[in-house]
């Protein structure tokens, strides 16, 4: 990406490294002496450009503490499978963990569901003690041939691992080889268990190893292979990003051959190794099957961020860069069109917006892709913290960040609430289950990982959508009625 | 799969494929397929115990529930909670990872309780288990034991504790089991020989309208009755905002629930959701403990009213027989929009059972009943409501069937409406009929957890809700000529 | 004009004559035209007086509505409430006909007062006139005088009377006179100097939502306050069906109203609804007398119970604090569905002026409002609400307009959605929005009288009403890609 | 009408011309001396056959009883001019008549509202007490003016006097004259002031004044006159009853040219003097014009009756009698079609209404022409009366009540609640005022008025919804809950 906006930002007014620093102490007081020591090197204050300067991350969860990551299950359903529109996605073990992600993370598709798209739909083994004795193996089986007959349409199943799997010692994997030449339809395993690794990343990660044995390289498109051919990949298509992420890049005169996993389509994600370059949004989710396409295939990949009008015209140009002529015309043109279409949507709210402060605690790429939109804004962003995150994200998130402002990892409620109260922010984006948690204490707050039901956020056509809904949670009048007058 | 596969085109479906497969998925032959899968569950109405637990804990005063498990198990849950509450569910785990597997959770336990405890200052940690310390064998009893042993946990600190593995039995177990933990714990030493407080201990159930939890309330006010609700979810998940954010909003008072063992009488009225709380009760204490149906309608309401009218020796008061008066006007004035209507239902047994009672009341018809999971015992129950009434002739009960079997049966043997909750609204959209959302969870509208549907003003609200749906629809779909100012 | 005009051809509209006037009126050319009309007026938003003074009437305990006039108004006015509350409303006339208008209506008064007091024996007998007396000049206060002479009625019967002509004013100034002569009359002698009976007056004003009534009389009750609903019709119009046909079965006491005079303290809730009843309070004692805005939305219920906590030096009752906090939580969650959508409401002054307040509290736009009625002060007073928010600029009120008037508005300019009564269902329809059935009259739904929109909970039912309504809409109206689970 | 079906009734077990009338003895003590004197002509055990056996009617409402009736404006609106659809009907005078006449009588129309339909929108001038004062002529000529500019598919306005207007001596006739001249549209001033008459009867026939001098003769059909064009007189479309009404005669053979006035065109209603023949439902409201019609034009009616098969049935034989043989064929055609379907209903629901007892008191047709309904039913008729009715009315009921059944006219609430409470009956057919009262006695109780917002119940297609209608107000599990348990 662009490097010009990599410079050091302006430091906020009243935030120093010091004030930082002592905040983090005072935060790290309210734990016993052993989780204070695991917590600490989780924060600090942003000191971009130093050495030396790091959050730790992707380490154990403290036990006790009120985390908001999920597990690895999670991330392979929630993130990379769920996405996947024409699949059947079973949730191998008991109920609950299929219960519960079901239809809740907003991952779009266009078709009708239980026809050609399933992604709406929950499909468990629902384990029942005597499945965990004798082992599920052979209802698993009979699982996949079920859903060959009941869902003709579907373009493959992929059979998600809960935790009593694992421990009980099943081989999904033979039973998905024996099913795939079986039914003559792609049955991939996943080996997510939930107990493995500390966060939903690893369910990324284990998803992309699943993709890459299983998937990809095993169809080739239709038609010859073009010269913009490219695939867009860590969108997931939350409240319609993808649509509206894809519609720029088509724009620019690129061909969008694959989503990953966004309103996804088995069969394009296996044949992507034919684009000419991958696009990744979501680094954190995706990044490993862009390596092993760079290393197998010799598929170029890079980063961008579609948040904002300031991030897509750097991101516009960036990707542009990677093509011809015509296509950097393109970017310019782009640019040009809706650039005065964003400055009436600045123009509308900033004015209402303007020094407003926010800390953010998400997932994936928007601790730090999100921030630019927000300064298109003129908000500030005080902290900004992930979940789930690896060294490799913090490196790519102290210099979208002023000095002394408060970078963290994997934050508990308890953090979070402290940081909010003592930063006095007018806005916290994070996920639905620190929503009510910040209202209830009178803070405005955005579900950043749902978009709160609206969206999309990305590209052009999210922007508006984004700035709407700022205005509307910092401003909303119900704000004036906290405190009774009596 | 990449070595035994050879390269493939893509292939995209055809619109004539979808447009046969859309049609199939409706008809009879797709049904008796459906219907004849054993395997697979598509679009389940329960969910795992833990929830269940983890419902109950947030039912009691400074409760903090505790997973022991993985920490996705604790998100998963709290998610689900507050989605349809719209409300925080504060809730720690032990956060257990792969070394759980090989050398158990008693370090994750010792060190979540100790963090559990300065963090979050609970009067009470109510720890429940999710599938891998089910599975690895973690003993819950010696980590405990051993918790206090070491200091971590004082010695009478209440740690009530609930095993509730996901693979067995369903959200409404883990209920049964967290509450009966909970009030052995808190009441083990408590009971007095001979002492009678007076009261009344009320057991909703596992039951998501905090709505409901007032009515109980309000009622037994009106019947001059003293109660205890035991797991008390009202405030728990429908608290002020005031600008102060509290863990702890509500829940059964501690001290109440320890003397749960000296009440008056002791009243369930989730029959199937609190079989070994009840089992318990009635071991501990030699005063009254019953079970009865979930006051939904009104016969299942008056026999509510009248058995805490003879327990405690007090008159039905008149203001709820004129509640009951109103609402019998309403259902009368509104019988004509809901006679011999048809409805699919689904949920946990006991809120079918209700439901049920209620349509049939109305002179409705519960069409379709799916219940998740339930014993031949609770099939047989609920039967035995349908086959009361002439309304519930020809209507069929669906044991342990999920939403893709009703899926079946709406599109080839329709109904008016569905009752249930958001998960079935994949369903009213291609049968394109109303859905009247009550239960968990509801994920889609605001506010509907907060309004009753127990008690007359309970049968008001369903009928209002169910009613008006109806009419909401003639006047979308009727022709011009058809659109009138009255209905 | 059988003379005048030669016999014609039958003529049918063609289809594209009716397309064009199908696409015509929805112009602004039509708007326009349809704005410069000065004579006729088209769905009107207001009925006549006696409405009014006929639910004062029923308010009463015991009391007898009584038309004087012909038998056909009556009808008119029993069958218009009946249809909004699905009660019966007993109300007798003096059956005026032809020779009424000869020879005056005394005789048919006297007939007509002797049968009512044989036939329902009512505790007071409220009359009021329909316009046939009022332009025949009728003489009531003479015809009740010489009823008591001649013995037809005893000289303490209270026979309260009101003049109420329907070419004046509307049905919320009907109320007013009614109800000030009702009170005249019951407390007459009835005022004791230096007398404080420790009562509240609460005067809802003309409110056809049984709801509010008894969410004023819970929420005294929560503050500890006695208070005294005058015109009470709460269980008037929502009576038990119990088997047992009362044709008086609820209203203020007598005896309380004619202790009115003698109360701590008197509010009325709606302003315009109580002029002349309020400027007779204000004369007759030197208790404070007040008017406040209907509690519509957090605002004003907070200064609703300031006020009484002032006046009663009592607190805000913590249950109340708590419910407000409730509600502000639900207003908050909620606010997205809500904020700056555009709605189009019409009704009485007092009741625009409570949604202006709730609408502009959650960041929505009280777009076209619509008073049929009202002077340019009540213009004024109106215009201030909206001039107050930021939400309310560029909405627009329209005064002495009608939901002809609306229509064109609507669809020249559109909004989200429609606050009113049924009557402005067509319009719904046309612009293909949703209807929010809120105040009078109701006749295609049922129950909606029975929900409160005061007071805390009733902007949750507000709220509730229309956020679940737009998302009843998304989920009606989105293609199938954009059908989710959660909203 | 075939008159095999007047023989005398079967009397109905335990009601007898005594005990009735021992009823009514008690029913009048309710009264005062003077009202009970007034009453008692009202009222009257059925005697069928025998002269002198009379219910008296058509008289002043008695003050101070709570009366069902409306009035000669309500006539007007409500059921002559309100069901005409391309009219626009300006209720002249204060706002109030307008307003509660508004939507609530169920006339339906086919067209688009403020297009080509105008019957359920409110045209009122809204009086003012200026023009009490000052008259509403001018205002009345303006509003004229408005609606031709508003509402330029509209085919005429008529002008409904409400009290006032006739108090204050308004001339609407001169205003309707000039207007029709200037906006070359018809006017049709109907002095149909509430205080005229009695009853909403003497607006009946006011309005059939009205048409006579102002509409019949003024258009004619575009077509020829064909052999059996007929008008369908005195069904006013209560929930469809006119359409199906209509489809029966079509079946039939015939040519419905206009209806009177359901769903009705002004201008066919203008041209019914071509038709072959008058078919009257509701004889109370049309009969005059039918009288007219045939005096002027020597157009033959008839009566018929529509309720329930058995009636259908005779009223076909009857109808097609005044016409050749196919129709005569096409009678038997029809009856021998419909006769299995009806005979389904009445098995299906015939058991469940067996030796139920009804009490009627309805307007216009509907207190007799209902009872054949009922009894296809397996319903009794214990009393049956008019709001509104005239000595003719009386006449046509007697033979088709049992003897000794009770008879009578304008009946208070209290004469009502009286008998069905004696009577014990199963259900009571009435209108909106009384429904609740009824109701909150424990009985069942159908709006016979407004087929309770159901309908239609003319013809074979409204027999089954009658049907259902009757079962379900009767049986509903609802009357099971009225008595508390405790």
């Amino acid at each position: 990406m662009d490097k010009d906006h990599t410079a050091v930002k302006v430091p906020l007014d009243g935030i120093q490294k010091q004030t930082t620093e002592e905040l983090i102490d005072r935060t790290l007081e309210l734990y016993p002496e052993k989780a204070r020591n695991k917590r600490a090197p989780h924060m600090a204050a942003n000191d971009p450009g130093v050495q030396g300067c790091s959050v730790k991350s992707n380490r154990k969860t403290v036990p006790g503490v009120m985390s908001a990551r999920g597990c690895a299950y999670a991330g392979a359903k929630g993130v990379v499978w769920g996405p996947i529109r024409d699949m059947t996605h079973v949730s191998h073990g008991p109920v609950g963990c299929g219960y519960y992600s079901w239809g809740t993370r907003r991952n779009l598709v266009d078709g009708h569901q239980g026809v050609d798209v399933f992604s709406a739909m929950q499909f468990t083994s629902d384990f029942q003690e005597k499945d965990v004795v004798y082992g599920g193996d052979k209802k698993l089986a009979v699982i996949c041939r079920e859903i060959r007959e009941l869902f003709p349409l579907a373009k493959g199943i992929s059979v998600l691992s809960e935790c009593p799997v694992g421990l009980i010692g099943d081989d999904i994997n033979a039973v998905a080889k024996k099913s795939c030449q079986e039914l003559n339809l792609p049955v991939i395993p996943c080996n997510c268990e939930g107990f493995r690794g500390v966060s939903q990343s690893l369910g990324h990660h284990i998803s992309n190893d699943s993709i890459r044995d299983f998937v990809i390289g095993t169809r080739e498109f239709d038609d010859e292979p073009g010269p913009y051919d490219i695939a867009l990949i860590g969108d997931y298509n939350i409240g319609g990003d993808a649509w509206a992420s894809r519609k720029i890049l088509e724009e620019l005169g690129l061909r969008v051959r694959a989503i990953w996993t966004g309103d996804g389509q088995i069969e394009h994600i296996a044949a992507t190794h034919q684009v000419k370059l991958n696009l990744i949004h979501c680094y954190r989710s995706m990044n490993y099957m862009a390596k092993v396409m760079e290393e197998r295939y010799g598929i170029p990949w890079m980063e961008f961020n579609f948040f904002g009008p300031t991030k897509i015209a750097a991101s516009l140009r960036a990707i542009a860069a990677r093509f011809d002529r015509t296509i950097q015309d393109n970017a310019e043109k782009i640019i040009e069109k809706y650039t005065p279409m964003m400055q009436a949507i600045v123009d509308e709210y900033r004015p209402r917006l303007e020094g407003k402060r926010a800390l953010l605690f998400v997932g994936g790429l928007r601790p730090r892709h999100t921030i630019g939109a927000y300064e298109d804004l003129g908000l500030e962003i005080v902290g900004t913290g992930y979940e789930f995150a690896h060294n490799d994200d913090y490196e790519r998130t102290y210099e979208e960040m002023a000095r002394g402002t408060l970078i963290f990892d994997d934050a508990s409620e308890i953090e979070l609430e402290k940081w909010a109260r003592e930063y006095k922010v007018d806005l916290v984006g994070s996920g639905i289950k620190e929503k009510y948690v910040f209202q209830k204490a009178g803070i405005p707050f955005r579900q950043m990982h749902s978009w709160d039901y609206s969206g999309p956020y990305h590209g052009y056509e999210g922007f508006p959508v984004f700035a709407r809904d700022i205005d509307m949670a910092i401003n909303s009048p119900t704000w004036g009625l906290v405190k009774a007058p009596f | 799969m990449s070595e035994t596969c050879a390269v493939k085109k893509v292939t995209e479906n055809t619109p004539e494929e979808v447009a046969r497969v859309e049609e199939w998925i409706n008809s009879e032959d797709y049904r008796e397929k459906n219907f004849a899968r054993e395997a697979v569950v598509i679009n389940p109405v329960h969910a795992c115990q833990p929830l269940g637990a983890q419902l109950v804990a947030h039912g009691f005063e400074g409760t903090l529930p505790y997973v022991h498990g993985s920490q996705g198990c604790a998100s998963y849950y709290r998610s689900a909670l507050t989605r349809h509450f719209r409300e925080p569910a504060a809730a720690v785990s032990s956060a257990m990872t792969e070394d759980g597997a090989v050398f158990g959770g008693q370090n994750n336990l010792h060190e979540g309780l100790e963090n559990a405890l300065k963090l979050y200052a609970p009067k009470m940690i109510a720890i429940f288990t999710s599938c891998m310390p089910e599975i690895i064998g973690d003993d819950l009893n010696a980590f405990i034991t051993n918790a206090r042993n070491a200091g971590i946990v004082a010695r009478d600190y209440p740690l009530p504790y609930a095993n509730t593995p996901s693979f067995n039995g369903t959200h409404i177990h883990g209920y049964d089991a967290m509450l009966k933990s909970v009030l052995s714990c808190l009441s083990a030493d408590k009971k007095v020989e001979g002492k009678d407080n007076g009261k009344l201990n009320l057991i909703p159930g596992f039951d998501c309208n905090t709505g409901n939890y007032r009515e109980y309330k309000r009622i037994c006010q009106e019947m001059g009755i003293e109660v205890t609700v035991l797991a008390d979810i009202s405030e728990s998940f429908d608290s002020p905002l005031d600008g102060t954010y509290r863990p702890y909003p509500g829940g059964t008072p501690l001290d109440e629930a320890a003397d749960a063992l000296n009440a008056h009488a002791t009243l369930s009225l989730q029959k199937h959701a609190t079989t070994e709380t009840i089992k318990w009760f009635k071991e501990q204490t030699d005063a009254p403990v019953e079970v009865m149906p979930s006051p939904i309608g009104i016969a299942n309401t008056d026999a509510f009213l009248m058995n805490l009218a003879e327990r405690f020796g007090k008159p039905v008061a008149p203001t709820l027989k004129a509640e009951r008066g109103r609402a019998v006007d309403a259902m009368t004035d509104a019988h004509q929009y809901l006679h011999n209507k048809k409805f699919a239902l689904w949920g946990d047994p006991d809120f079918l059972a209700g439901m049920i009672a209620f349509l049939l009341e109305m002179g409705a018809r519960p069409y379709h009943v799916v219940c998740s999971r339930g014993s031949k015992k609770v099939g047989k129950y609920l039967q035995a409501l349908l086959d009361k009434s002439p309304y519930g002739q020809g209507c069929k009960l669906w044991m342990n069937k999920d939403l893709w079997h009703l899926r079946s049966l709406v599109m080839t043997d329709p109904v008016d409406a569905l009752i249930g909750c958001t998960h079935g609204k994949f369903i009213t959209r291609d049968a394109g009929i109303p859905l009247i959302r009550v239960g968990f969870p509801i994920l889609d509208r605001v506010n509907l957890h907060r309004v009753p549907y127990i008690g007359y003003q309970g049968a008001i609200n369903l009928l209002t809700a169910i009613a008006n749906s109806f009419l909401d629809e003639v006047d979308r779909n009727c022709e011009d000529k058809h659109f009138e100012m009255m209905r």
